[in-house]
């Protein structure tokens, strides 16, 4: 009855449904500042949701709301820290691009390209100690495969066997600049070999197949087996930022992408599983539904107060 | 004083920039213009558009990679190139400080001038509604305590080009921090053939008697904006930016502080630390005396937080800048 | 003040780093210590011998990759570890700051207080004979000017102790900086078992009437030998140690200041920019009165050349500081 | 009559005698500081020393006499730099580990570990638009491979192909740590294959084998091929610095790698191939009155000027 395809469908739903109201706000200015949407690049985060444990952590980059989403982290409180509310995940100190939530597994995103990683590297590291059996996944882009830090961070949890999945979402990507451009291999999976590690490409656009992979990769990890380099190619169907103009894109780009993104993806696959049509729109319908009042649920709270804005810098 | 002779065009401050960019790559053979979306997509600010077409591949887009972009620049410079690089965000110039801090800065003195390295580093900073900590620090204290580096900060359009120009005919490494909010703030007349300036100059923005404020970067505006709202109860504020803080013009500050007697800084950097620190033990040991204590103004050491609100709460503004000034002049 | 109803022990400045590393981790479990060559080796220095052997798995080496070293600290931190690693140079830390300025200094304040960062980054910085430009840098004020890190600088062997001891039980993240010359410099008395200090507390290591000499780091023996000499000519200096310059002392300093009226800040690091400027804005804006406008001494705005004649015409030694002191009191 | 080993033997005896000299100094206490030798690694530097062309460019590490001399350098100049004295080639202000030579296309030293590689890249970028078809060789560690810097540089000139030869020295220690625990898979050319580069792992105590695969990345690199990774393998024979109590020897290593260093293996080459004992003392014998005749001419030179100690900081 297509219960996997139809369940990934409204969890891809529900992280577009979100991201799109993030844009209808950021357009009418409710939100403000700079703010990078994953539109196209769902399929990642979906299959990885399942597999990350209660004591597992995440490191997401600015790119980060369906990361966020995927941990578990009420909409409201998501939306009220884009809006810079009270009742913002942080506060309103993070905002968009900087948010943690580290009693969902969320550890955050980071708006520092590649500065993530060995971030994550020290959570795995934390785990040898705590007995927690922590896989830490650590999630960045094709461009910050060229970030000093991320390369230090591989060597590092290489040499140490460290339980961390490196997990690229190659978009083609890096900002307004193709990846391809900017390394003389741009088969990125391949760099794993570089450290010892087990490293492999992969459809980035269907939940399942990453999935799979990631589960195969986490078990690795938290049976001692160390790290490994995942590349998921996918593609993000809006601008780097809500704004860009996109007009470095190549003639056809986007429409091709939309062949293969998630929605219309894991949409086939329900329909040729033999879901019903009622579904497959319940699926996207009651993923809006909830992103609406979630949002207006975050409107409703004040603004973050000015008073407090000094706290919390020391201990 | 820009040279009336000269003709001139209104540009936003970030064709102003272009400008420059422009015609130091036409007037310097030896110049190169590299950084992150700066060559064919022209520049997350748009501001470098045009370039790469028209000067082909000395004008090209890098990987992710600061320490690559800067160490590259100090490298290229050395074998007689004049490299401007961009670095999108100071924020981000810290993944690579090692290259600024122990390798640009050492060239010229290490080889007792045998080498140099006039490389152009072009960044912006500062606070923009709704950015996260990692992209709203005011970083340009660190630079300034890097003996071998050059730093300026233009606020005005004409500056944004002039600033420029001087840094890339500049044979020591210049850092040029730029400030995002600015790029398009709408067009001034600027000057743009004329002559090389030279480093160091200040800026008299508003003249005044009873307390000289100095200035930098973009807080400029709310300092002026403080200045005309204290005109109105009768207190008169000279506001003096000092787009260049490496070389600092002392003297020239000295003595119009030495003429109001009262000092105040205002940056929008954190204030430990801060370079207002600076500007006011410079006055105090050029002996410049004081009818009171000199007022430090800027953010109140702390990281930044996103939402306007909160960043409402920590960054001067206009009536905050004012009522410190009004206090400081009562005292 | 050292409790005498405590045992002590004859320990070099190295030894009392060991001592309080080694303490550290026997009563804190969730502490690791890890670095370059820190654990078999027992560091390059051979302050760290040993302490692989006794906690095991707790202290580690690591690659040459100060980012992935001060990023897992920061990240261990936030998984409720207690992490103190060590950048073997400070002038190393340089290729990674930004793991300290733009995320190990926002963790508690973004999270709301809901993450900490309990990170140690031990490290020793300043200028010993023959050493490159590279490795002699005294870089205090660049970590001093971001807010969410505390520093200190310990100068005897019992602040070596004293000093980590409470960095490591802190819960906020501090930068601890030792200096190389002092590791084996003879054996002072080192009070070990204490109980763990708070920050902040100011050393009044001479007593005196002319002049109050604020320093910090290993510069400070210079300036008690420089005390010692104008001793002779009837100047009395005092001499307060600020071993902690985040958080500052700054009423207790004022409170020296105001007793001698006179003000001088000697430090390592380069004037311009330098943690002294602070010291000084920091006494005026506490009203404190001075007889006459207050010293800065320091490496004077420059580059540190390797050969030692060089440096000695660069580097404040106890005869230049003393002269400067005789003028400040004279004028 | 065996002329290249001949020649290749008193080139190495140059470098060996040198630095052997430096040491007598150093432990003099005529030379202050840390001062990092090269004996046992003398091979590489000479194997390449021919292949560096007019236009070409050489950036070394700490550990870089032998670079140095390889460029042509004077030793007296050399000696006189690490004195601090007034004749040294950089006046003193570089010293040991800093130094600088541009005149031999020596552009020097460098003693932050990984931080040569990217300033290499640009000087080989320069030759883009200098029409001098320069090659730029740059030298660093076994440990440097695993710095950010390194990884960045390796990318930009591949992404860029870039005329510049990456050489990796791998003896085997960074400092006292075996590269072997601080990597995930120790075979170190192998990494090249990740920025889409060809490495090899060569015998770099063989200045042939060096010179034949160092001339094959020259020529790739002069022809617009781009850039190389080669992995000598060595040995340092001495401390890590002098004064390093070595303490973390395996048993045997030093016996081992004493069979295999480069004077020893020049030896009997030329032995083999013919030499008369007489011209084997002589490559030594001429190396070590040069290099003591040039020492004491450094020590006649005057300790550099406190008074001089403040220019050219800026221009
Ligand atoms: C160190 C650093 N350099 C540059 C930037 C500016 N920047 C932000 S996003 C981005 C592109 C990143 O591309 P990629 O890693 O592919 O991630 P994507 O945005 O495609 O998800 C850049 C260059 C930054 N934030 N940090
Ligand atoms: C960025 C940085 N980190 C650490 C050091 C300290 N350090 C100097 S040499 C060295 C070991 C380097 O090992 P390797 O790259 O193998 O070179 P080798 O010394 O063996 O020639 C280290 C860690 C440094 N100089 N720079
Ligand atoms: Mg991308
Ligand atoms: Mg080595």
């Amino acid at each position: 009855m297509a219960m996997r395809e139809l369940t990934d469908l409204h969890q891809v739903w529900r992280m577009r449904a979100f991201e799109e109201k993030v844009r209808e706000l950021r357009l009418a200015e409710e939100v403000v500042g700079s703010v990078h949407l994953g539109i196209g690049q769902e399929a990642i985060a979906v299959g990885a949701a399942g597999l990350i444990g209660s004591d597992d952590a995440v490191f997401a980059t600015y790119r980060g709301h369906s990361w966020a989403l995927a941990c578990g982290v009420p909409p409201e409180n998501l939306f009220g820290e884009v809006l810079g509310r009270t009742c913002g995940i942080n506060g309103g100190r993070g905002g968009s691009a900087y948010l943690t939530a580290p009693r969902y597994r969320f550890f955050g995103e980071n708006s520092i390209v590649g500065a993530g990683a060995p971030i994550a590297v020290g959570a795995a590291l934390a785990g040898r100690y705590d007995h927690s059996n922590r896989v830490v996944l650590t999630v960045f882009g094709d461009g910050a495969m060229n970030q000093g830090a991320v390369h230090e961070a591989m060597n590092f949890a290489a040499a140490m066997l460290l339980p961390v999945v490196f997990l690229c979402e190659n978009n083609s990507w890096s900002e307004l600049t193709p990846i391809s451009d900017m390394v003389g291999d741009d088969r990125l999976y391949r760099r794993a070999a570089a450290y010892g590690l087990p490293g492999e490409r992969i459809d980035g656009n269907d939940p399942d197949v990453v999935r799979t992979h990631l589960a195969s990769a986490f078990e690795r990890a938290r049976t001692g087996g160390g790290p490994t380099l995942l590349e998921a190619m996918t593609a993000r169907l809006v601008g780097h930022y809500i704004g860009d103009a996109e007009q470095y894109r190549r003639p056809g780009e986007l429409e091709e992408a939309r062949r293969h993104e998630p929605v219309t993806k894991l949409t086939e696959q329900a329909r040729r599983n033999g879901a019903a049509d009622a579904d497959i729109e319940q699926a996207e319908l009651v993923a809006r539904e909830e992103m609406e009042s979630a949002a207006a649920e975050a409107l409703r709270s004040e603004h973050a107060d000015p008073a407090t804005a000094k706290d919390h810098l020391y201990a | 004083m820009p040279d009336t002779t000269l003709a001139s065009e209104k540009l936003t401050y970030g064709e102003a920039v272009r400008a420059a960019l422009r015609r130091c790559l036409t007037e310097l053979p030896e110049t190169l213009f590299y950084g992150e979306d700066v060559a064919k997509p022209g520049g997350v600010f748009g501001v470098t558009r045009g370039l790469h077409r028209d000067f082909g591949d000395r004008v090209f887009d890098t990987p992710i990679s600061e320490s690559a972009i800067l160490g590259s620049a100090v490298g290229a410079a050395m074998l007689g190139r004049r490299p401007i690089v961009e670095i999108m965000w100071i924020d981000f110039a810290m993944v690579a400080f090692d290259q600024i801090i122990n390798q640009l800065a050492n060239v010229r003195y290490v080889s007792q001038g045998l080498l140099h390295a006039p490389v152009v580093i072009r960044t912006q900073q500062g606070s923009a509604p709704g950015a996260c900590a990692q992209h709203s620090q005011s970083l340009e204290a660190l630079f300034l305590h890097v003996p071998g580096v050059r730093v300026c900060l233009p606020w005005t359009a004409q500056d944004a080009y002039d600033l420029l120009v001087t840094a890339v005919h500049s044979d020591d490494p210049v850092v040029v921090i730029e400030n995002r909010t600015l790029y398009n703030a709408g067009k001034q007349e600027v000057v743009l053939a004329g002559p090389v300036q030279r480093m160091g100059e200040i800026r008299v923005r508003r003249a005044g008697t009873d307390v000289t404020a100095v200035t930098w970067g973009a807080i400029t505006a709310k300092v002026l904006e403080a200045a005309e709202l204290l005109a109105g109860e009768g207190i008169s504020v000279e506001v003096v930016e000092t787009p260049w803080l490496n070389p600092f013009p002392t003297d020239e500050v000295a003595a119009r502080v030495s003429a109001t007697g009262r000092l105040a800084v205002v940056h929008e950097a954190n204030v430990t630390g801060g370079f207002g620190a600076e500007v006011v033990v410079r006055m105090a040991e050029a002996g410049v005396a004081l009818r009171s204590p000199a007022l430090r103004i800027g953010l109140p050491d702390s990281r930044v937080p996103a939402a306007p609100s909160l960043v409402a709460g920590l960054m001067p503004d206009a009536p905050r800048i004012a009522e410190s000034l009004r206090k400081l002049v009562h005292s």
